[in-house]
Parts: structure tokens; C-alpha cells; sequence
């Protein structure tokens, strides 16, 4: 837990916030919970100004330097690529800005809080490992245009490989960050694979995409879907039992925490280069979707 | 024939299936001017676009003469550029210029001057290219975009264009096509200084009192075959017709018809001003006339076709069909008060080169059909009517028009009007680049169309034709009427007097 | 010499097709799972939203114009759509909004391109532009779910063996190829994108043509983002993204010129068939993602470089 | 009449200004960071590589063809100078790998578009498609590092107080005035989007110019990977993408036509300076994201409408 000084005044506080990519839940939880903490603090909206990067380095870059322009106080980034932003956060930290990264960190950050993607896809290839019990046919819907996605995909192959060397992948496409790609992916495969026994997806798009694929072939009752984060979508599929097993990050908890960083640095609190604050990630399955329906719900986020 | 220095032999060339040329030869000399002549689509323009390296022969042999030992060597014309090399430059049907550049760029296009390298020598550029406007007698800026020039000052560009080359051989497409008698005058001036230093200059028209009035040899060509070549002075008019369309054409004179209805007003216009600063202009139209409209360039009669047929707005003065006042602000308005118009410039406004002839003869008509749902009978029997009326040279009607000779382009554009059987039809140039045979053919369905109860104004600055199928003669000038003759006292003198501002006759 | 031209004509068209079908040839012998009847299928069902816009694109592109705004309404009509679907559970309602906005877009590229004198391009770089942030907008980048299967339906459903967007592709087809060649307003979108100066004199009202295309161009869309939507299972503010693209390469795949006045529905059908079944084949075979890329640029490059020497062949 | 269309060229091509500079003074009035020598440095900066490649997308343009490879081609470049640098520690060999690679790609691009006689959209859609392949499959997905400090300096280096691409971009903008005015190429490039047949019955290589167009563009979108990879200080498979549209955009919007033909490359610079001004002041005066799209799309409208209005007026 972050300690904070409540005592200071931070109504003058200016928070830039950049993120990578393009609005989806996961962001939209994890900017629910900056307002949230800056509500905590009786500040608002206007002490805030949220960027987002389309997915575009080039964008995010001159963003972060149009943040420094407007003289934030410190900087919530979620970057789109960790190498690719460095001489934009060394530009703000040599203007004294403290950079705080989200989910993904870079060099010259002042704290980093994150939930490790690799873990996320070690602990999809764990469960699946188990579930099959070390052998079999499975196919993947995966990526790496993105970091996040990346170090998921490695976190997944290196886990099979080494723990599972008779689970079969049979198929793997990298499809999984736009959802109809994935979707076409998807229903291929199943044409040239129906008899795997996992269908491995890696996000939201990709998880999703594999379930409407299974579904529509049929193939519900014979094959394990995975997906990645605690979305509506993703949370009423496992419910439903449409999809075997989640992994929970929780970005609502990462946005929180990032503020709270931020208030101590404006208050002139060190914070230690490069410390990292991770945020927990859990299996979520049919047993335990309950718990995380209720838990996004009192963050406000709509499930039900 | 020391002087020959040009020969063709056994030329051929197809298109997509169709015969442009077969086993042609030709022979042009030094110090002569040389016409071709032949019916749309004989493959004059084909045969000279093979000598300057635009299209390659299928069979035959080029010979041209090298100027150092005198012999005909056979050269095998791989490009333009080296047809103009070669000192062969061809002044084409169609007009070949930028309209996104100036004047002087146009004309030295490819031959730009530099300073060192590659720096574009711009004054040295507009001063060359001055010289070259001086010859025509054009008085335009070099350095003025080509985009602000008449169709007849652009004609003027070309040709000063291919003078700059300074070739030995000179092919003139139908020059004068788009050019008054004044510039005309100055184009023959041109040609005679060319021939008298020793060049030689293949002159293509339909028009016989040019070809007689400057042409040495004349050489003839039907369907793509070689017919004849004769001295110009050694044969006729009536000689030339002959060997062109295999026939004679009989020819009475224009008494004017007797059928105009002067009690029916189709057509008139009231204090219309054509420019800003001329006076009001009036006129009417019977039922069953043609009324020639003629005039000079720059006389206004593109205008006021322009401003009856919705295109410009009307300023001034009214226009009334059938004694009902009409506001027509679109040619869809004019098409639906039964007004047609062939227009001057046929691959600009006349056209959609890229579609087929078909449906070029159907664009205007199809608003007229009952069923939105096309009835290909029912079009083929329309345009099956006027491609034989008008014999249209073409492998078929599916074929896209820009394919067709230059002619047979401008008999699509009058079928497609007289398809769409309009009350008042303006053809502006009607005949431009048409064959005498076909021209008497159309002058033929104009007579007729007047006979059934239509009414045609006809733009021309040909006198002849205005003489030919006139029944009363409108003179404009600088956009007003200056005359109005009816066909028995009209004459070459009175017209040209009114043309040039005379005493107006009103 | 009428029939020769037929045949060229057909010998052109056909090239393409031979081209689909040596592929089809390849990917049966290279994968036992190509050629079923599910596979097809697929096949259709992953063409047929394209399939559906690139007929409106096709139109879009003869008239010498450009559509980029597609994807963004894609979109925001599915958007529209599930919105309204979820909040009122009424399917044609949902429908009905997604038609209409998507006329509505059509209509307001149109005017401003036909009236306001700007290059479709322009025009529909705006709309694109305006769309995609409405519709991140409107979601707050929120998913919309919907509950009412029978609207999953549209993308998901089947009639017989055949899923019902092949069904729709099927009817847009017919209605694309019957406007292009039997109506004539389809001899009009030819004439306006050959010569639009030469069209108003014949008397053809330039711009209604051209606004009518756009707006039957965004009806187009917008039934194809309803098959996108519904076959996803939610609206996503990210949906379409590059879609124009998919489309306007299918037209000139399927050798539409992008100088207007000439192309074909047909020709844009076996584009889109050509690109849909080598993404198929190539994942069935088990190439590489990026590898597929690769290969599929180079033979878009190989096709319609084939395709062109063999028009001018003839 | 030569008088009188000189001032109208001039009062075209200064409405855009204008508006660029109504659209300073309000940043200026609602922000008081806008008018800083830093934030203008800023906004020169982010303009700097749009407008580099854009000089040569003008050209592209004029002559009547396209580049959609553009963006692909600034990733791909970046990645080879990236991997070459981190390999060999070699700067300058770093450069010449991207500006050679840059070059052959605009090569190939020409070569398919010039002599296979391919639309330059297909010839470069397949581009774009194959280039984005290979920087994944040769990254893997992964960033390039390097540790060289200079080879940095292109994106990020000052001289005095001017970073450094906006001097390069500046050299670049000098270089294509003088091509498209003051050399003879320069009129070469007019006439053949002009209209292409009569420039060749004036002898010029129609293939020749096309080819050597594209080349110009390869090397300058090579020059602008360069500038892009060095100021993200990684090689990124996916930088650059949508990048060509920026470029399309601005040229678009400084005036050229894409019928070809027409079209300066100071109205680029324009546009381009437009775009990234507009994008700057409301990300200053802290308008939401996706508001900024919207308002975006409708300025460029409005822009564009406006000097389309007031060219036509004249
Ligand atoms: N590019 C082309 N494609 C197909 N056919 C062509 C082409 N050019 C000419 N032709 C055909 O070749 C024949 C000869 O045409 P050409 O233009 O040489 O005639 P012309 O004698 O110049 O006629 P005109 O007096 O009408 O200009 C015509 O039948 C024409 O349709
Ligand atoms: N008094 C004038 N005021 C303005 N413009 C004029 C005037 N006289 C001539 N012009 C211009 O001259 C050009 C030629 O006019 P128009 O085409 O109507 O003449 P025409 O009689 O049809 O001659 P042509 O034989 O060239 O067709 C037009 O572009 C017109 O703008
Ligand atoms: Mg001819
Ligand atoms: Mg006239």
C-alpha cells in the first residue's frame, strides 16, 4: 500500500495522463480508477488530461511533449512500446516531471505499476497444462504488435515448452488485437483443427473472438476457451460458462495506485526510481466470476 | 525524285480486329505540300501517327532520307521522340497540350532551356516561345496558363509548337478545323514560307478550297487502302469526291425551304446580352427553319448557344419556347423543353471518350424512356438507326469511342442528339473534321429533321454550309447581331460584311 | 467482330476468375479441410461484409470519387444499432437507425463532396475522422452487449445451410449488378465518372449522381456493419478500422479503374472471393501471420499485373 | 490576364495561411504555453517528418499516382538503420542501408507502376502489405535498441535552438521548391500528370519520370524513418503506421489535386503546418482525444471549403 500526506494542498495539482492505445474496457477501468482516487483527494476532472495514442508511438511521443509544454505535474503513462518513449520521458524527468508507467514500463520511470503480462501467459499455458494434463492438441490466437501482447505470447509458448512438451500447438495466428481478424482466424483454424482441445486467446479480443467461433462450430462442449482480463464481455462468457478460465489483471487498482504516486511526488515525497508496485492477477472461472462481477461493479464499471 | 524524302511502303496496321490500313504507300517530297485525303476513318491520321512513331506498323517499310548521302534509308520508328529526331513533327487531330502549364512550357515541353545542368531558364523560355507566338500571330503572354486560351488561340500553340521544331517534315491533322478564315490565312502564309525553304508539309482537311488553294499533291485513301495520288492541278473538285467516296455528289443550290412556318415562333430570345458590355440580342426561331449563325471568332455564338441551353446564367432579357417564357437553368431543363445541342468541343463536353459508342448515343435519351429498366431491343433499334443514317465507321457499337477516327467521334455526338429527337437543335461546328460525303449526309438529315417540324440552329464559320443548308443567315459580332439575311440575298460578301461589324441589316 | 469483342470481354473477366480458381485448385490439394462445404462457408461469410460495401465502393470509385469514411461507419452504424438493441430490445428499430444514419453519412459526403466542390477524398477523410471519435465518444471505449439473440442472428444465423450475411450478400450483388448494367442510372454513374462535364450537358444532373452513389454507398456500409456487429457479438468503437481499405483494394483488384467511368460489381465480387481465400487458405495451410502478408501483397501484385497484360493483350 | 492570374495564384495559396494564422492567434489567446519557443519548436518537430515525406507525396500526387507504402516504409527503414547501428555501431552506414533501402523500395514501386503499368495504388498497396510483413518477421515484434548516443541526435539533436529535423526538413522543402520550379524535371513531373500521352509525343520518358518520382519519395520517407526511429530512440515494427495517410492529408489540404496535375509544395508545408498546429493547440487547451478527431475532421472540411471557395470565386 502507498502512504500518502493528506495534509498538503493539492487543488493546483495538473496530472497528464497518456495512454498506448485506443480506449477499450481495460483502459476505461484504469482511468475509472484515477478519477476515483483523485475524487479521494476532492480534486476532479480538471486536474487531469487524458491522452490517448490511437496506437501510435509517433502520436504518444508528441504527446508527452505537449504534456511537458503544458507543465503537468507529473505524468500517469501507459506506453505503447517501452523502448519506444524513452526520449520523451527523459525530456519530461530532465523538466522534473516524475513519469509513473502503467502495465507497461520504460526506462527513466519514476515508479512502475504493473501486472506482469508474461505471468498472464505462463499462468493461461499453466492452466491449460493441467487441465489437459500435459498432453494434447491445442491452437492460440495471439500477437505481437504490442508489448502487453508480446510478453503474454512469450509467457505462454516458454511455459508450454518447458512444463508441457507434449501439448501439441497446432495452430497459432497473430491476430488477436483486432477482434474480426481474430474472429476469421479463429473459425479457420476450427476448420482445419476441430479436434484440439484448447483454444487459447490472450486478451479480450482474441478470447472473445474464439468464443463465437467455438460456439457457432459447435465445438463448446469439446474445447477450452481462455481469455485475459476482467471485461464485461469476458466476465458474462465465463459465467455463462462459454469460456473456461480468465486472467484478471485489475487496472482499476493500477490507475488508483498511480495516482496516489503521483500526489506524493507533487508533494515532494522521493519516490524511488524504478520501484515496482504490482497489482495482483488472478484466475477467474466459473467458481470465482462472482467476485470479480462484484468487484468491477463497485468500481462502477457496468457488468450486468 | 532526288527530292523524295519520305517513302511508305506496304503499310499496315489493325486495331482490336479492325483494318485501319492496308498495304498503303506514300511518297512525300521535299518543297511540296501534300495533302491527304479520304473519308472518317480512311487512316490518314492512322498513317501519319505510324510515320512520327505514336502507333507501330504491323507490316511495311519506312524509308526516310539521309540528308548526308542522300539515300532512303529504312528506319524503324520506335518513339516519338525519335520521329523528331528524325525530322518528323506531327501537329495532331486532337489537341495535344497541358492545360496545367503556361504557354511556354507548352510549346517547348521536353526542350526546356537551362542554365548548367538543369536549371530551368525561364526567360530565356518565354522569350523563345514569343518568337514562336510572333510566327502565328498569336498575341498571348508565354507565360500565361494554356487553360486560359480559346480552342483556337490552343490550335495557334500547336502549330507554333511544331514549327519550333524546325523539322523537315510537317503534318498538319486538321489544322484549321478550329481556326477562323483570319487565322487561317496566316496558317497557309506559314505553310508557304515552309515549302519555300525546302520542307515538306502533309496537309490533312475535308476542306477542298484548301486543299486546292495550297496543296501541290494530293494523295487519296479509302477504307484504309491507297487509292490515288494526283497534282493538284491536274485534277478537281468534283474529281477528288469521286475518288474519295467512290461516287459523285449531286449538289443543287440552297434556295432556302419552302416549308418554314414564319406564323410559329419555336424559339425566341429577347435583349439577351451575351457579354457584360455588348448590346441586347434578339432573335427568332420558325418551325421547320435552319437558321445559320455566323460569325468570328470570338463573335459570341458558343455563348449564346451556351446561355439557351442553361449552361450560363442569363443576365438579362428572356427566352421563350413555343411563346411560353422558360427559365432553363441546367441543359436537363433545356433537354426537357426540347432543346438539343451539339456542342463545339466534342472530346470535352460532347463525349465520355472512355464509354461505349452505345451508350454515348444514349446518354441524353434514356431520361426520355418510359422504364427506368434498360430494353436492349429497344436501344439497339435507336442506335442501330443513326449509325446507319449517319455511317458511322466502327467495329461495333460496344466498342468505346475514343477509338473511333475523329470524324466518326463527331458524328456520334449528332446522333446522340438527333436520338433524342429534340423540337430545337443548336449544333454548334456541327461538320468539324466530317468528310464531304458525310457531311452532305447530315446536311441531308438536317433538311429532313426541318421537314418533320424541327428547328435547327446551326453554328458555323464555314461559309459554304451556312450557304448550303441555311434557310435564313444570322451574322454576330463581338456578340451582337450585325445581320440577318434570309438565304436569296444572303452572298459572301453581305456575310462577311456583317461578320466583320458592317452595317448591320436589323 | 461483335463476338470477337464479347470474348475479350469475357476472356478479361475470366482471367481473374481462372486465377481464383488455379488457387482454389492449390489450396485443396495443400489442406483436406479447403474444400468442404463448412469451409466455403467461411470463406463466404468472412467475404460478405466486404463483398457488401465494395459494391457500394465499386459505384463509389466508377464515379471517380473515393470512399475512406467506410470503416468509421461500419462502425457507428453497428454502434448505433446494438445501442439502440440493447436499450429497447426492438430489432428493427436497431436496424432502422443503422439504415439511416448510414444514408444519412451518405448524404452528408455527397453534399459535400457534389455540392461543396470538395474531392471525395477530403470529404470522406472528415467523416471518417469525425465518426471514429464519435464513436469512442458515445461508448466512453466501452463494449456494447446486447442480449436479444435473434439480433446475433444477422451476422451469426443460418437459413438452410447457407449464413445469413452470404444470404444479404447475395441480394446486394444482384441489386448492385442490375443498377450498374440494367438501369439507367447505372448507364449515369459511368457517364459521371468518364466525363461529368460532358454528363451535365448531355443532361444528367451531376450531382444527385454522385450524392445518390454516396448515399447508397452508406447503406451499403451500414448493413455491412450490422453483419460485422452482430457476427462479433458486440459493438466495439474500434470495429471497422482499415475496413475502407479492404474495400477499395477489392475494387481495383478486381480492375475497376481508379480513374472512373469503368469497372465492374463482378469484377469487385471476384476480388474480394480472391483475397478472402487466400487469407483462408494460407491460415489453413498454417502460414505465418506476417508471412501472409507478405505473400498476399506479392500476389495482389501478380494477379493484377496478369490481369492488365491480359486485357492488353487483346 | 497575366497580372490578374498571378494574384489570384498568390491570394490562393494565402488563404490557407491565413487560416493557419487566425488558427495561431486563438491557440495563442487560449493558452499561454502556445506562443513559447519551445512549444513552436515543438509543433516544427512533429511537423518535420510528416512534411519531409509529404514534399515527396506532393510529387507522387502531381504526377497522378499515390504512395500508400509510405508508412510501412518509414518503419521498415528505421528498422534496418536501427539493427545496422546497434550491429556495427556504424552511423553512416546506418544511413545509407535506409536511404538505399528507401530508394529500392521507391524502385520497385516505380518500376510496377511505370513499366508493369499497375495503378501506383495497387503497386504500392502491395508494398505497404509485404514491408509491414517483413518488419515483423524481422524483428519478431520486438523493439531495436541501440546504444550510439549520435545516431539519436537525428531525431532528438539541436543545432542552437532548432532541433535538428526541422533543419533537415527545411533542406528538404529548399530541395523540392527548386525540383518542382526551377528544374527542368520539375516540368517534366507537371506534364506528365498533366496528361501523360501528350508529355510523351513531346518526348519525355513518361516511365522515366514516374520511376525517378518514386525513388525522390522511397529517399525522403527513408529521411523521415530515420527521423522517426531516432526521436522514439527504438526501431518499432509498427511505427509509421497510418503514416501515409498524414502525408495524403496534407497535400491534399495544401491544394494539390489528386487528379494530377497540380499541386506546390510550399501548399503542403501549409497543410501540413495546419494539421500540426491544429492538433498542438487542442491538446494545449486539453480537448479530449476523441473530440479532437471530431473537431479535426470538421476543420479540415471547413479549410479546405473555404479555400476551394475562394479559389473558385476568383
Ligand atoms: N486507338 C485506336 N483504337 C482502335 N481503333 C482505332 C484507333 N485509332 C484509330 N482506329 C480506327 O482506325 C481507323 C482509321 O482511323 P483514322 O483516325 O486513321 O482515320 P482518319 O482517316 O484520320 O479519319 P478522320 O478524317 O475522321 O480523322 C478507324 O476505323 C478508327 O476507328
Ligand atoms: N466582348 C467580350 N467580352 C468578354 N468576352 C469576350 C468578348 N468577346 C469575346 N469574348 C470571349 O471570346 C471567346 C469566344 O467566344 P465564343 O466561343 O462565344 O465565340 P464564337 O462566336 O462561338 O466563336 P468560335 O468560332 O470560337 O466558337 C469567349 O471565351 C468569350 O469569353
Ligand atoms: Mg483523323
Ligand atoms: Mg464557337
Amino acid at each position: 500500500e502507498i502512504e500518502v500526506d493528506t495534509s498538503k494542498d493539492y487543488a493546483d495539482i495538473n496530472i497528464g495522463v497518456s495512454f498506448g492505445q485506443n480506449e477499450h474496457p481495460y483502459f476505461v477501468a484504469m482511468e475509472k480508477g484515477i478519477l476515483a482516487a483523485l475524487e479521494n483527494y476532492g480534486l476532479s476532472e480538471s486536474n487531469y488530461n487524458l491522452l490517448v495514442a490511437d496506437s501510435s508511438l509517433e502520436t504518444q511521443v508528441s504527446q508527452i511533449e505537449n504534456l511537458i509544454t503544458m507543465g503537468c505535474d507529473a505524468i500517469l503513462l501507459n506506453p505503447y512500446d517501452s523502448a519506444g518513449v524513452v526520449n520523451a520521458v527523459n525530456e519530461a524527468v530532465s523538466a522534473d516531471i516524475p513519469v509513473i508507467t502503467m502495465d507497461i514500463d520504460c526506462e527513466g520511470s519514476a515508479a512502475f505499476i504493473a501486472s506482469d503480462n508474461y505471468e498472464i501467459g505462463s499462468m493461461l499455458a499453466s492452466y491449460i497444462g493441467d487441465a489437459l494434463e500435459g498432453k494434447g492438441a491445442i491452437a492460440i490466437i495471439d500477437g505481437i504488435s504490442v508489448t502487453s501482447l508480446q510478453d503474454r505470447t512469450n509467457g505462454f509458448n516458454d511455459t508450454m515448452a518447458e512444463k508441457y512438451p507434449d501439448i501439441e500447438i497446432v495452430a497459432e495466428e497473430y491476430t488477436a488485437q483486432e477482434r474480426d481478424e481474430a474472429l476469421a482466424s479463429a473459425e479457420t483454424i476450427l476448420q482445419a483443427h476441430p479436434d484440439i482441445a484448447a483454444f487459447v486467446g490472450v486478451n479480450e479480443n482474441s478470447g472473445m473472438a474464439i468464443k463465437a467461433a467455438v460456439a457457432a462450430a459447435g465445438l463448446s462442449d469439446s474445447i477450452l476457451v481462455t481469455t485475459v482480463d476482467a471485461t464485461q464481455e469476458n466476465l458474462l462468457a465465463i459465467k455463462n460458462g462459454e469460456v473456461a478460465v480468465g486472467v484478471a489483471q485489475n487496472p482499476y487498482l493500477m490507475g488508483w495506485q498511480a495516482v496516489e504516486l503521483a500526489m506524493n511526488a507533487y508533494a515532494g515525497q522521493e519516490i524511488a526510481t524504478d520501484e515496482l508496485y504490482t497489482t495482483e492477477i488472478d484466475y477467474m472461472n466459473t467458481d470465482n466470476v462472482q467476485e470479480f462481477i462484484d468487484r468491477e461493479e463497485g468500481y462502477g464499471i457496468e457488468i450486468e | 525524285m532526288a527530292d523524295v524524302i519520305v517513302k511508305m511502303e506496304g503499310i499496315s496496321k489493325t486495331f482490336g480486329g479492325i483494318k485501319a490500313l492496308n498495304n498503303v504507300h506514300l511518297e512525300l517530297q521535299a518543297g511540296e505540300v501534300h495533302a491527304l485525303m479520304g473519308e472518317n476513318g480512311a487512316g490518314k491520321s492512322t498513317l501519319m501517327k505510324i510515320l512520327t512513331g505514336v502507333y507501330s506498323k504491323e507490316a511495311g517499310h519506312v524509308y526516310l532520307r539521309n540528308e548526308e548521302t542522300g539515300s532512303l534509308d529504312e528506319v524503324e520508328m520506335k518513339s516519338v521522340l525519335m520521329g523528331l529526331q528524325n525530322g518528323l513533327c506531327m501537329v495532331f487531330q486532337e489537341l495535344n497540350l497541358l492545360d496545367n502549364m503556361t504557354v511556354a512550357e507548352n510549346i517547348y515541353l521536353g526542350r526546356e532551356p537551362i542554365d548548367g545542368p538543369y536549371m530551368l531558364n525561364r526567360k530565356e523560355l518565354n522569350d523563345r516561345a514569343r518568337e514562336q507566338l510572333k510566327k502565328v500571330k498569336l498575341n498571348v503572354d508565354p507565360n500565361m496558363p494554356l487553360s486560359g486560351l480559346s480552342p483556337a488561340e490552343k490550335q495557334c500553340v500547336e502549330i507554333a509548337k511544331a514549327l519550333s521544331f524546325d523539322s523537315r517534315v510537317i503534318i498538319f491533322d486538321e489544322p484549321t478545323s478550329s481556326l477562323s478564315a483570319s487565322e487561317t490565312k496566316t496558317l497557309f502564309s506559314i505553310i508557304n514560307e515552309l515549302k519555300s525553304q525546302g520542307r515538306c508539309i502533309v496537309y490533312i482537311s475535308h476542306r477542298m478550297e484548301e486543299v486546292f488553294e495550297i496543296c501541290d499533291r494530293i494523295t487519296v485513301f479509302r477504307n484504309g487502302e491507297y487509292v490515288d495520288t494526283k497534282k493538284a492541278k491536274e485534277t478537281n473538285e468534283a474529281g477528288l469526291i469521286k475518288l474519295m467516296i467512290g461516287r459523285d455528289l449531286e449538289g443543287e443550290p440552297n434556295q432556302g425551304s419552302e416549308f418554314v412556318n414564319r406564323n410559329n415562333v419555336v424559339l425566341e430570345v429577347k435583349n439577351v446580352k451575351i457579354f457584360p458590355d455588348s448590346k441586347p440580342v434578339s432573335l427568332k426561331l420558325y418551325e421547320k427553319e435552319i437558321l445559320g449563325m455566323f460569325g468570328l471568332v470570338g463573335a459570341g455564338r458558343t455563348e449564346l448557344s451556351r446561355i439557351i441551353f442553361g449552361i450560363d446564367g442569363i443576365s438579362e432579357g428572356e427566352i421563350y419556347i413555343k411563346g411560353k417564357k422558360v427559365d432553363i437553368k441546367s441543359p436537363k431543363d433545356a433537354i426537357d423543353a426540347g432543346i438539343g445541342l451539339v456542342p463545339e468541343d466534342r472530346k470535352g463536353l460532347g463525349l465520355v471518350l472512355g464509354m461505349s459508342i452505345k451508350d454515348n448515343m444514349l446518354i441524353s435519351k434514356l431520361r426520355q424512356l418510359k422504364s427506368a429498366f434498360l430494353k436492349k431491343e429497344e436501344l439497339k433499334s435507336i442506335t442501330g438507326t443513326y449509325t446507319s443514317d449517319l455511317s458511322i465507321k466502327m467495329g461495333n457499337e460496344n466498342q468505346e469511342v475514343k477509338e473511333l477516327s475523329g470524324g466518326n467521334q463527331q458524328k456520334v455526338v449528332i446522333a446522340k442528339w438527333l436520338a433524342m429527337e429534340p423540337d430545337i437543335l443548336i449544333m454548334d461546328e456541327p461538320t468539324r473534321g466530317i468528310d464531304v460525303g458525310a457531311k452532305s449526309e447530315i446536311y441531308d438529315i438536317m433538311k429532313k429533321l426541318a421537314g418533320q417540324g424541327k428547328s435547327i440552329i446551326m453554328i458555323s464559320s464555314e461559309m459554304e454550309e451556312i450557304q448550303k443548308v441555311s434557310d435564313r443567315v444570322m451574322v454576330l459580332h463581338a456578340g451582337s447581331v450585325t445581320g440577318e439575311l434570309d438565304i436569296k440575298e444572303a452572298n459572301k460578301n453581305n456575310i462577311m460584311q456583317a461578320a466583320f461589324g458592317g452595317v448591320g441589316n436589323e | 467482330m461483335n463476338r470477337e469483342k464479347v470474348k475479350i470481354g469475357a476472356l478479361r473477366e475470366l482471367l481473374l476468375v481462372i486465377i481464383l480458381i488455379v488457387m482454389c485448385i492449390v489450396w485443396t490439394i495443400m489442406n483436406k479441410n479447403f474444400a468442404t462445404v463448412n469451409n466455403v462457408m467461411n470463406i463466404l461469410r468472412v467475404a460478405s461484409y466486404t463483398a457488401i460495401a465494395s459494391v457500394g465502393m465499386t459505384m463509389i470509385i466508377i464515379i471517380g470519387e473515393i470512399d475512406l469514411s467506410a470503416g468509421s461507419l461500419v462502425c457507428v452504424s453497428g454502434l448505433s444499432a446494438a445501442l439502440i438493441v440493447k436499450g429497447t430490445n426492438n430489432i428493427v428499430l436497431g436496424i432502422i437507425a443503422a439504415l439511416v444514419i448510414g444514408a444519412l453519412v451518405g448524404l452528408f459526403n455527397g453534399v459535400v463532396c457534389a455540392i461543396g466542390k470538395l474531392p471525395g477524398f477530403i470529404a470522406t477523410l472528415a467523416s471518417m475522422t469525425i465518426l471514429r471519435g464519435i464513436a469512442y465518444i458515445i461508448t466512453g471505449g466501452n463494449s456494447v452487449v446486447w442480449t436479444n439473440q435473434m439480433f446475433s442472428k444477422i451476422g451469426t444465423g443460418y437459413v438452410g445451410p447457407i449464413p445469413v450475411p452470404v444470404l444479404i450478400m447475395i441480394v446486394v450483388v444482384i441489386f448492385g449488378v442490375i443498377l450498374t448494367t440494367k438501369i439507367r442510372f447505372g448507364r449515369y454513374i459511368y457517364a459521371v465518372g468518364g466525363n461529368s462535364n460532358a454528363s451535365r450537358w448531355s443532361g444528367i444532373s451531376v450531382e444527385k449522381v454522385k450524392i445518390i452513389v454516396y448515399v447508397i454507398m452508406g447503406v451499403l456500409t451500414s448493413i455491412a456493419g450490422l453483419i460485422i456487429t452482430t457476427r462479433l457479438g458486440s459493438g466495439q468503437p474500434s470495429a471497422g478500422t482499415g475496413f475502407e481499405m479492404d474495400c477499395i483494394t477489392a475494387v481495383v483488384v478486381g480492375g475497376t479503374s481508379m480513374a472512373g467511368g469503368k469497372g465492374k460489381v463482378m469484377g469487385t465480387i471476384v476480388g474480394v472471393l480472391l483475397i478472402a481465400t487466400l487469407t483462408n487458405g494460407m491460415t489453413l495451410v498454417g502460414i505465418d501471420t506476417y508471412w501472409q502478408q507478405v505473400i498476399k501483397g506479392a500476389i495482389i501484385v501478380v494477379a493484377v499485373l496478369i490481369d492488365s497484360k491480359g486485357k492488353s493483350a487483346n
